[in-house]
């Protein structure tokens, strides 16, 4: 984390000195991304399944990562900003993923119930039917005990 | 008060023959266009406060019409538009921006030392997008009203013929305020502490506005998208929250959610913050478990992000999702919990003075731990089954957000007044409003405790007729709460007329903005202060002033 | 403010320009203003990814659901179009990094020749978007209820479309916003605003204009080659 | 509004009339006095070094203690350890009640602004919930229109009830009363009115309930027709207070006469009530879209009857 507390006023320059890279850098940052972008429209030519989509991702992110770390200067950037773009994309992840807790799991506790009646019903306990049958009969199983 | 450690300390507290940011410049012009963080602090308190009044109008006619079962004063479809505009002016008018607008701009940067925030032209822009939406928000009332509730569920909202559009516009407006203060807000606690304003040498309002501000940036955008979808759904049949064009409204739960449950934090942690001034200053007692309260601020902040789908229990959620977030809600409780005990802590071994903003730090101490509590039954997956959308969740949510953050809100009013306006109030009047607020509060939201647990729905215009006699005796609470805001506001208004000329410290507190003039001069500080102790050493203060 | 510049030997020293650059009241030196600036600036790009995040996940979420309708749409969308875009919009960051680091070092010149040519970039970006979009609007590849495309086995192809448009939609009005601020910039710069003392507006101008490339970057696989 | 009041069973909760309410209560409990409990423990804390420490004077010296680790490690362990017990608590009823029993009864809820309709296995359908007690009954539910929630406070059960989805509720009564059905998630105008009532009955009394009274046979026709007329939907379209909803409305319906969309003009009599239901987009009234669903195969022919009889009535 920065920390501009420490300076105290005039500690530093009016003036700020730019970070300037060479030339080349950036013209080889573009031609990996130029490359990257032909093999991931190539690569959807073939059929890997679902290696499509990770294939996909593992460029595009790779291309992300390129594009932030040198045309966004991330890399020779603060340590803070990069915390701060990565936490975005954290949190983003936690977004889709806890979304999809819900939407690819919807009905699945019937599905098991019909499946293994005995695990997901009552985890601690028998099956629903067999609760349910207890319940039944606990009434007419009171007055054996008198 | 004798702080021998600041190095400009005469300079910082001048008598700058009676010039002060309040009469620096004159005309509404001159305000209209300050840049001054403590103007636009001004502008919001008084916005957010008739914002308030108006939601607050609102509540009691709300209340009025559930004295009696059926017909009271009003219909069903205008009890529906109330209870929609009490929430969405409650929520994103009032609470949301209230503490860090108001309270959070004027202060922040006097406490540590600077002369105004980051980005003062962004303040302004902020206060004018808080209007440019308000505006849009509270033109539904002029036009079709809204009747959605303030969460805008689909499919109702998608095809009621209400004014969805401009409220959800104004909402969408008002996100980007809200973002835009929690941006500058970070920006200023990273760069503009003053030497020796170290993290951990921060008054804790700071760290609960900080963790606050987290929220309002990662948070608030995925409303602006909710709502943005929830428009194109209403006006071009989009799909994505449609049955039946293949689109899922249980996904618009989600979203919602994603934002607004975090916004539960965007409301309690700034007040939360408050109480740990109000404690530490009138007590006069080094805050017990600072980095606790610190990191439990920022802890609630994260955790926080992980819970929402506890809304949605009986939402047609799947039940692995459910346990996940059930789970999580627990964890988030302990953060809070351990808050409570510090507060208690700092209690100990201290010098308590009671004040009428002491006396609203500990109401909120006894209706905040009502209010997280219940929240516990609520996080229990079977327990809400019976009591979600019952009137137990109305009452849990006003203990939170009314005994937690309102409370915390006029204690802090109470507590900085002097410091804002230059004037003191009555303490005797302060103290019966406080009195009557407790009284009214609890009568009018206790009572719904008993009538959600025994079964009463929320939103319901009409009731069964065995709940009339809680019905009534909630109204008549309302009625004490509304004379509490009464006397309140004339208390502080008549102090600007009559009121004595405040003192430059009048709670002997320690922390930065008690070193400057009350009111405060136009760049707050005439040197840049240096301050080499933490805002809450009093033991050392005072062993320092006997030697 | 009044103590002159200390310049650090090595460093580009063009004429020491933009006499208008001052640090503010409020801050104690400009080095503190311009981390200040880019540190807003990158919140602020955390709010876009969260805006844009939104999106993903409807994406996420119904491709999940409706695998095979996603796959059938996404043949209707032309790669080569998506493509060549996506090269035109890596071109145009190129160029927007390259106006930045002519504005660093006071090359008033090539920063003005930068900025054309990342505007143009970006206006060829939009018409091919152009193009591709009333492509879609004659065959009924449209969202939701106003879907009618033909020969579709699917039923869900209108969710896709929905959220195509809602996607390349929400990115192609940041393109134009980022144009008017590039616009603004070349305006500013014509005016001899900037130069390696001051160059904070241009620099977070291109962090804007990148991270309209970053969303693109996924969203051309995600719509374009795997549906 | 049902008049059905939800029976109390103690100070704070209804009665228990489920299977289910027992298992939820018992975690309520155990919540409840855990938060009495931290309650008493906070203001107990509060009160005491308020008065302990109240100041007496000026400049008194405060203590400067800002921490005990252990302290502090224990009131954060021993909460989280109640937490966790109250989670597993809660999910352990929670669990039992969101999967029915394989042999559960299935009902069909249909939500709609703003009434409950009841379909039972046998094709009946019933604007009021019959069910048998100590047998296991699972609610499979939709609604029309926007979200509905059914609730049932002395079952202690709860469940949204979501257009295009299905989600499900069961729950075994466990006594023969009548109960209190309540919608919980907002609706509109007629929110707080969307209730029905739930008739528990013992096995064999269901049996013959289901048989005769399920359709309402041994009502008069008007007044069946006035519950068909709910149950099937076509309170949505028609009003039969003269306001002007999808389709025309039913009030003064009777002997009226009706310009048609074609031009013509047609006496509203059995027979074109008849045929608005089988065929109704045959003869549409003007000013209206042809919208309205047939009824062919949905209603029998005395169904058809009881409703012209009721429509005769609403003047």
């Amino acid at each position: 984390m920065s920390d501009h507390a420490q300076h105290g006023p005039g500690g530093h320059g009016k003036d700020h000195v730019p970070h300037i890279l060479p030339l080349s850098t950036y013209f080889k940052t573009w031609g990996a991304l130029m490359v990257l972008t032909v093999i991931t429209v190539g690569a959807s030519y073939l059929n890997f399944g679902p290696g499509n989509l990770v294939l996909a991702m593992l460029i595009a992110t790779a291309k992300a990562a390129t594009v932030a770390l040198v045309f966004m200067h991330l890399y020779y950037d603060h340590k803070f900003h990069g915390v701060i773009f990565v936490s975005s994309l954290v949190f983003l992840g936690i977004f889709i993923a806890f979304t999809m807790f819900d939407t690819e799991t919807r009905g699945r506790a019937e599905a098991m119930e019909g499946e293994h009646p005995a695990n997901i019903k009552d985890p601690f306990g028998g099956t629903a039917s067999e609760a349910a049958a207890k319940a039944k009969l606990k009434p007419a199983a009171a007055p054996a005990h008198h | 008060m004798s702080r021998s450690i600041t190095v400009d300390e005469v300079a910082a507290a001048p008598d700058s023959g009676g010039t002060d940011y309040i009469n620096a410049t004159k005309g509404v012009w001159s305000w209209l266009t300050t840049v001054d963080h403590k103007r636009i602090g001004i502008m919001y308190l008084v916005s957010v406060l008739t914002a308030f009044a108006l939601g607050g109008f609102f509540a009691l006619l709300l209340r009025l019409e559930l004295l009696t079962p059926k017909h009271t004063i009003m219909s069903a479809d205008t009890y529906n538009q109330a209870f929609t505009l009490h929430g969405v002016v409650m929520v994103f008018l009032f609470i949301i921006p209230s503490i860090p607008g108001a309270l959070g701009n004027f202060f922040l940067p006097i406490m540590i030392g600077a002369k105004d925030v980051a980005f003062p032209r962004l303040n302004l822009l902020s206060l004018y997008l808080y209007w440019i939406g308000a505006i849009f928000a509270l033109s539904s009332i002029l036009s079709s009203g809204l009747d959605t509730g303030w969460t805008f569920y689909v499919p109702y909202s998608s095809t009621t013929n209400t004014a969805v559009v401009n409220v959800t516009l104004g909402a969408f407006v008002l996100g980007f305020s809200s973002i835009l203060t929690g941006l500058n807000f970070i920006v200023t606690l990273h760069k503009l502490r003053a030497p020796g304003v170290g993290w951990f040498k921060m008054p804790l309002f700071l760290w609960g506005l900080y963790a606050t501000s987290i929220v309002q940036i990662l948070a608030t955008p995925v409303l602006g998208i909710t709502l943005l979808l929830l428009v194109f759904e209403r006006t071009l049949h989009i799909g994505i929250f449609d049955p039946a064009l293949g689109g899922d409204p249980v996904l618009f739960q989600h979203f919602f959610w994603f934002y607004s449950h975090p916004a539960v934090y965007i409301m309690i942690l700034p007040g939360m913050g408050i109480i740990s001034e109000l404690i530490a200053v009138h007590a006069h007692r080094k805050v017990f478990g600072y980095k606790a309260i610190a990191f439990s601020s920022v802890a609630i902040a994260l955790v926080g992000f992980l819970v929402w789908g506890h809304h949605m229990f009986v939402a047609g959620q799947s039940e692995l999702a459910s346990t996940i977030f059930s789970f999580l809600t627990f964890l988030v409780a302990i953060p809070s919990g351990v808050k409570v005990f510090n507060w208690i802590g700092t209690l100990w071994g201290g010098s308590i003075s009671f004040k009428a903003p002491m006396l609203f730090a500990l109401s909120f101490l006894f209706l905040f731990t009502i209010g997280g509590l219940t929240g516990v039954f609520l996080g229990m997956l079977s327990v809400d089954m019976h009591l979600h959308d019952t009137y137990f969740v109305v009452a849990h949510f006003h203990y939170v957000m009314m005994g937690g953050t309102v409370t915390a809100f006029v204690g802090g009013l109470h507590h900085w007044w002097p410091k804002m306006t230059g004037r003191m109030y009555s303490e005797k009047l302060a103290v019966l409003s406080c009195a009557l607020y407790f009284i009214g509060f609890n009568a009018t939201f206790f009572t719904q405790f008993l009538m959600g647990s025994r079964g009463m729905p929320r939103r319901y215009y009409n009731y069964l007729d065995q709940f009339q006699p809680l019905h009534a005796f909630s109204t008549f609470g309302s009625w004490i709460l509304g004379a509490a805001f009464l006397v309140m506001l004339y208390n502080l208004l008549n102090s600007l007329k009559n009121g004595e000329r405040a003192p430059k410290n009048p709670w002997g507190g320690l922390s930065l903005e008690w070193e400057t003039a009350s009111p405060p001069v136009t760049e707050n500080f005439v040197h840049v202060p240096h301050v080499e102790h933490g805002p809450y050493d009093y033991a050392a203060t005072v062993a320092r002033r006997a030697s | 403010m009044s103590a002159p510049a200390e310049i650090v030997e090595g460093q580009p020293s063009a004429e020491r320009g933009s006499p208008q650059f001052e640090v503010a009241h409020h801050f104690d030196s400009a080095d503190t203003q311009f981390d200040a600036g880019r540190m807003g600036v990158w919140l602020f790009l955390v709010t876009e990814i969260l805006l844009f995040g939104g999106l993903f996940c409807t994406f996420a979420v119904f491709r999940s659901w409706y695998f095979e309708d996603f796959v059938e749409a996404h043949h209707h969308l032309n790669k080569v179009m998506g493509g060549a875009n996506t090269l035109v919009l890596i071109g145009s960051s190129l160029t927007m990094a390259l106006a930045v680091r002519a504005a660093q070092m006071t090359d008033k010149k090539q920063t003005t020749r930068m900025l054309v040519i990342t505007l143009l970039c970006a206006a060829t970006f939009l018409v091919v978007k152009y193009f591709e979009y009333s492509a879609k609007f004659e065959h009924g590849l449209l969202p939701g209820a106003y879907f009618h495309g033909e020969g579709f086995q699917g039923t869900h192809a209108g969710v896709f479309f929905a959220i195509y448009f809602l996607m390349t939609g929400v990115h192609g009005l940041h393109v134009l916003i980022g144009m008017g601020l590039i616009t603004w910039m070349l305006i500013r710069n014509l005016r001899g605003d900037f130069s390696s003392r001051y160059y904070a507006p241009v620099e977070n101008v291109g962090l804007y204009w990148h991270l309209v490339d970053l969303v693109w970057i996924y969203l051309f696989p995600l719509l374009y080659l795997v549906g | 509004m049902t008049n059905t009041p939800i029976e109390l069973g103690s100070f704070w909760l209804p009665k228990q009339s489920s299977t289910v309410a027992p298992q939820v209560d018992q975690a309520w409990n155990a919540v409840y006095w855990v938060a009495v409990f931290f309650f008493v423990l906070v203001v107990t804390g509060m009160v005491v070094f308020s008065w302990r420490y109240r100041r007496k004077k000026e400049g008194e010296v405060t203590s400067d203690v800002d921490h005990n680790t252990a302290l502090e490690v224990i009131w954060t362990l021993i909460p989280l350890g109640i937490t966790m017990g109250l989670f597993t608590l809660g999910l352990r009823g929670f669990i039992n009640a969101s999967v029915a029993p394989a042999d559960a009864i299935e009902i069909h809820v249909t939500a709609q602004k703003w009434s409950w309709s009841f379909t039972y296995p046998n094709g009946t359908t019933t604007a009021e919930l019959g069910v048998p007690k100590d047998k296991p009954v699972k609610l499979v539910m939709s609604s029309t229109d926007v979200l509905h929630s059914l609730y049932v406070p002395e079952f202690r059960i709860k469940q949204d009830v979501i257009p295009g989805t299905y989600t499900t509720l069961w729950f075994q009564a466990t006594e023969a009363k009548e109960v209190a059905l309540l919608c919980t998630e907002y609706c509109g105008t007629g929110h707080s009115d969307m209730a029905a009532k739930i008739t528990v009955m013992e096995g064999p009394k269901y049996l013959e309930w289901l048989d005769a009274n399920g359709d309402g046979a041994d009502k008069p026709p008007a007044e069946r027709g006035k519950s068909l007329f709910t149950t099937k939907s076509c309170a949505g379209c028609h009003s039969v207070d003269g306001t002007r909803v999808v389709g025309p409305s039913m009030k003064g319906v009777f002997g009226k006469m009706e310009d048609l969309a074609d031009g013509t003009q047609v006496k509203v009599d059995e027979n074109y009530l008849r045929e608005s239901l089988l065929n109704p987009n045959g003869k549409v009234v003007k000013g209206y879209q042809p919208l309205m669903p047939s009824f062919q195969g949905q209603l029998k022919d005395k169904d058809i009857d009881a409703i012209i009889a009721y429509l005769k009535t609403v003047n």
